[in-house]
């Protein structure tokens, strides 16, 4: 069954699509989705799945699976970046180790709605306030970054800008807003709401994720080559650190009795690293960690590791404990 | 035709923004050319990061040499945080 | 029933989003819509409504309502650039003054899509030769202006572009060619082109109308600041026209007995104000007038007056009155 | 019926649309679909077609169809270029005379998309095989082309780009990459791919075609006044070698008794020029060639011709042939 | 090496469309980068009013001292009534 | 403020590319404006072909004179070969 669930993963138009964009860039085709259109994409997935989740979750109201799922979502997101921080700083100086632990701590979008994608196949239930956690833990692992650096850096007092400057960065970037936003907008206009968007949120949604994906893949094979530089040591830790996130998750969510669908989500989240939100703070926060390491980590290696592998093996794992 | 400076900046699209404020700051008007890529000290500004933290931007300054000497301190001092470039030459403006 | 209504406004998605949009600036948000990705959805926009009302014309026919309602259209169009220019040359110079008239008796497609979306979500018909009238109001005010600037500025015959140039210019705005191209395609395509188009043009247009209105948050968000270079005085403006305007809409209509659903339309035709086809105008007809006046007030005082309070009062009041 | 055929796709949104943005031109309206809209528009086409004739494939599984339709394109592919280009030589230089030979050779993704839009509207079936056939036209006579050049130029083979390269990069461009990958991973996904992206591949698609035909309309009509520099020659050859490939395209069908639909697809193919992936390959290999000449004859002439007139023109003689 | 005057402009996207005209005129050779921001005498130019109207635009012309001439007088009169920015430069185009 | 040479390069989107591998086999920093327009020699560039190959880039380089002459002779030949505009000036670069 693992085997056959991974199968039908890579056989899944977003996979191919993925897939179809890294084979482009190794053929050197010209192919290319032209920029600002991939930013817009993605705005349109954060709007869609930020709206559906919040219709959701009108329906089903709060129980006390969303303080479960969100304690967790928040828990995980400080103590992802502090211990692999300390993993990382055995290799790498204080700048990029906090970089990278930020990246790993936070999560990434297009991996959870990708997750969502692979549920909804499959007729699988999960919780509109996922949605939320998600949300919850973009920001948290850039603050926790950014202060594991100004604590072990020699000149960390002397920055600029102020630890303050640096949380509400994090809280307003323009991605937790369009996702908190379109669920808060999501609950207050419900079934109603939910209905007169349909056709937009849903029925080409999985459309557009399908097309985003082909230029992710465009994306994540242009970085691979920046990899060579990373080395091995970094390489491993881009798919060794979500397996043990995602075991983590998987094993904490059976522990609890979150249900399938949400613990699929939680653990998604867990085992993804962000390449848009955190690496945008990052780059004007802490100018001095290289991008050329944590951008190609997350998005060249993990993101696809998640999107291939991970998500259906994860799911395996959870189903398997839960018989 | 009146003798100026002009002044020509790249540096990362958010950077910039303190930079745009600084010209504010003395009423020194400016050009902006977003979407500007690039390669310098810290590797490659090619924008696909799928944000504008990983494009540069191009600001355009022609002002007297006074306004420049009041500016250029204060323009060093964020340069050497940001890195970029930014580059000095006379120029010839055409009155109208 | 009066706030009711506009609680249910204020409760739609395309008002939240646009609300979203707006708190995204206040709280300094990294969150936009990338350009040209906003000229693009209101280009969407003008192809689906004319679209569809050509299709709804090739239905119902030419009617004498036809007839009642382009002509009065046609007349306020002209009546409010020039009584608003003698109010504001009390305060402004000629060229403020004809810019921001001109503004004023021209119209804002978005307000106007706004009220079809809470037309159709309440059930209410309306005629499709309303797209007509909004294209013809577009641009008659763009030459009202011009021709009152021109006749009241000390040095208004030297001006380069002559009368027949701005006449050309306001003829062929692209927003115009794009309505009435598209109601007058509609029309002949009848009911078989609409059904081919459907999905395109209908079932994804409210979606689209929501995220369009996020950015327009954005956009009437960043304006605001302008304002207090404007002062009180303009401000009040920019409220108290538009009032103005949909009382002479709303007694007009009931005394002429035009119908619930385009007595609605006509008075937001009447109320709202341009802020793309007349500001691009005026920019290059008149460049003496300061851009820093006219669109933000249209755009960040008129425009969300009309669509989050606007088109309910001015809806409760027809009711009111044809009860 | 010839008559009636004309008058219908005439008639059809996506053609009225096409001259909307003609008119558009001519009376100097400032209506545009901005960039890179335009090229987002195309990859969408190319998906989505490519993504439905692999869903189709993998229903109707491979006939000997396959083989005669996909061979009869691949030596189109070749013959058109050499004829053509011995016939252009007697009046222009090589290098000319081989960049318009090779985008006579090659075809319109456009085109094609616009004669399926044509067929599905009528009900008429053709086979997904015909979206390879498409994919299997694009490049070859780049190849071709360049050959013929480098054998007649007297400086032909002091040349950097080897053959190879040009080999490369006409089986690298990004359309074939498109439509090709998009195939196949409508094979791989089947029935089930289809049904999950159909609001996004199918139900929209009539309706961004539309969109698209406007934009392109307003190219076409932008290119013309390039021709008067081409010079009737060019103009009536734009025409006439169009009308002779379909009549071989139509005879040949007939002869091996191609069905109904596949016959149109086909002869749409041999006589629609590429004015995308073929000047942009001439571009880089050929600069000495004249884009003013080859880009507007396919664009302004060949291409509004074969949508307008040859769609219904060549339908109506494969079915009167075939009666 | 060959000495030209480089010239550079910056107005707005509706008002360039007469300079391109003139430059057409006098058979001269152009670069346009479009979308451009700015700030000057007259406000913001942020390209925020969902029409290029609300745009600059940079033209680069490089040519010689004759054909700057030619243009420059009926260039100052555009820029006069359109605003904006012309800057004249000496430099040297590598010949090839 | 540091003496340096100016370049400044307009050619077509897909030529630019050998000569921004130039630049790095040189370890020259560069800055890249993508999307320009332009009318030169081999007629319009206007960017409406619906592919890159029908626009330019404009390519910004600062560099020390010895850095300019080791690739003075290979970019001459480039541009003969893909036409366009190649300027150079003195500039100051703003020390940071
Ligand atoms: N010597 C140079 N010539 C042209 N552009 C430069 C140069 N140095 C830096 N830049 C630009 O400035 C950006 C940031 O530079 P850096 O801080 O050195 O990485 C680069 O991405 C380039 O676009
Ligand atoms: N001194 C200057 N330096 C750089 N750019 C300028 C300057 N003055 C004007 N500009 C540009 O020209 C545009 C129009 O200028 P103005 O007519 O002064 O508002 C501005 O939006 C700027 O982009
Ligand atoms: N004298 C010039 N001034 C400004 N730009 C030029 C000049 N000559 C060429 N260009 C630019 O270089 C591109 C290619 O030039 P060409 O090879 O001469 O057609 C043109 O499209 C222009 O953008
Ligand atoms: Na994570
Ligand atoms: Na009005
Ligand atoms: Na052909």
């Amino acid at each position: 069954m693992d085997l056959q669930l991974i199968l039908d993963n890579l056989g899944s138009p977003p996979v191919l699509f993925f897939f179809l964009g890294m084979i482009a860039v190794w053929i050197k085709s010209d192919l290319e989705v032209p920029q600002p259109l991939p930013k817009f994409l993605s705005l349109y997935l954060l709007f869609s799945i930020g709206f559906s989740g919040g219709a959701e979750l009108s329906h089903s109201g709060l129980t006390h699976d969303v303080v479960i799922n969100l304690g967790l979502a928040l828990i995980m997101s400080v103590i992802v970046p502090v211990y692999t921080f300390f993993i990382l700083k055995k290799k790498l100086d204080v700048y990029n180790a906090g970089a990278i632990a930020a990246t790993y701590g936070s999560i990434s979008a297009v991996t959870f709605i990708t997750a969502v994608s692979f549920l909804t196949d499959r007729g699988v239930e999960y919780g509109g306030y996922m949605i939320a956690a998600m949300a919850l833990m973009e920001s948290p692992a850039i603050i926790v970054g950014v202060i594991l650096i100004r604590s072990y850096s020699k000149n960390g007092n002397d920055q600029e800008n102020g630890t303050s400057g640096i949380f509400k960065e994090a809280l307003t970037n323009g991605s937790v807003v369009m996702i908190l936003g379109s669920l808060i907008i999501g609950i207050l206009t419900g079934t109603e709401g939910e209905e007169a968007l349909k056709p937009f949120t849903k029925d080409i949604f999985k459309g557009v994720l399908t097309f985003f994906l082909l230029d992710m893949g465009l994306l994540a094979a242009r970085r691979i080559r920046a990899l060579k530089k990373a080395g091995t040591f970094l390489t491993a830790f881009g798919i060794v650190v979500p397996i043990f996130n995602a075991i983590i998750g998987i094993l904490v969510c059976h522990l609890l009795g979150v249900k399938e669908g949400d613990a699929l989500l939680l653990t998604v989240l867990f085992a993804s690293a962000s390449y848009i939100a955190v690496p945008a703070a990052i780059r004007l926060a802490v100018p001095e960690a290289n991008p050329g390491l944590y951008v190609p980590l997350s998005l060249a290696v993990t993101f696809p590791f998640n999107v291939i592998l991970g998500i259906p093996i994860y799911y395996y794992c959870i189903n398997w404990l839960a018989s | 035709m009146k003798f100026v400076k002009k002044i020509e900046i790249v540096t990362g699209s958010l950077q910039s923004k303190k930079i745009t404020q600084l010209l504010e700051e003395h009423s020194i008007s400016y050009t902006i050319i977003n979407n500007v890529m690039g390669k310098g000290d810290s590797g490659y500004q090619d924008g696909d990061g799928l944000h504008e933290a990983f494009q540069n931007r191009y600001l355009l300054v022609a002002c007297s040499e006074e306004q420049l000497n009041k500016i250029v301190e204060p323009l060093r001092k964020m340069l050497a945080k940001s890195g970029g470039m930014c580059l000095v030459t006379d120029a010839q403006w055409l009155m109208h």
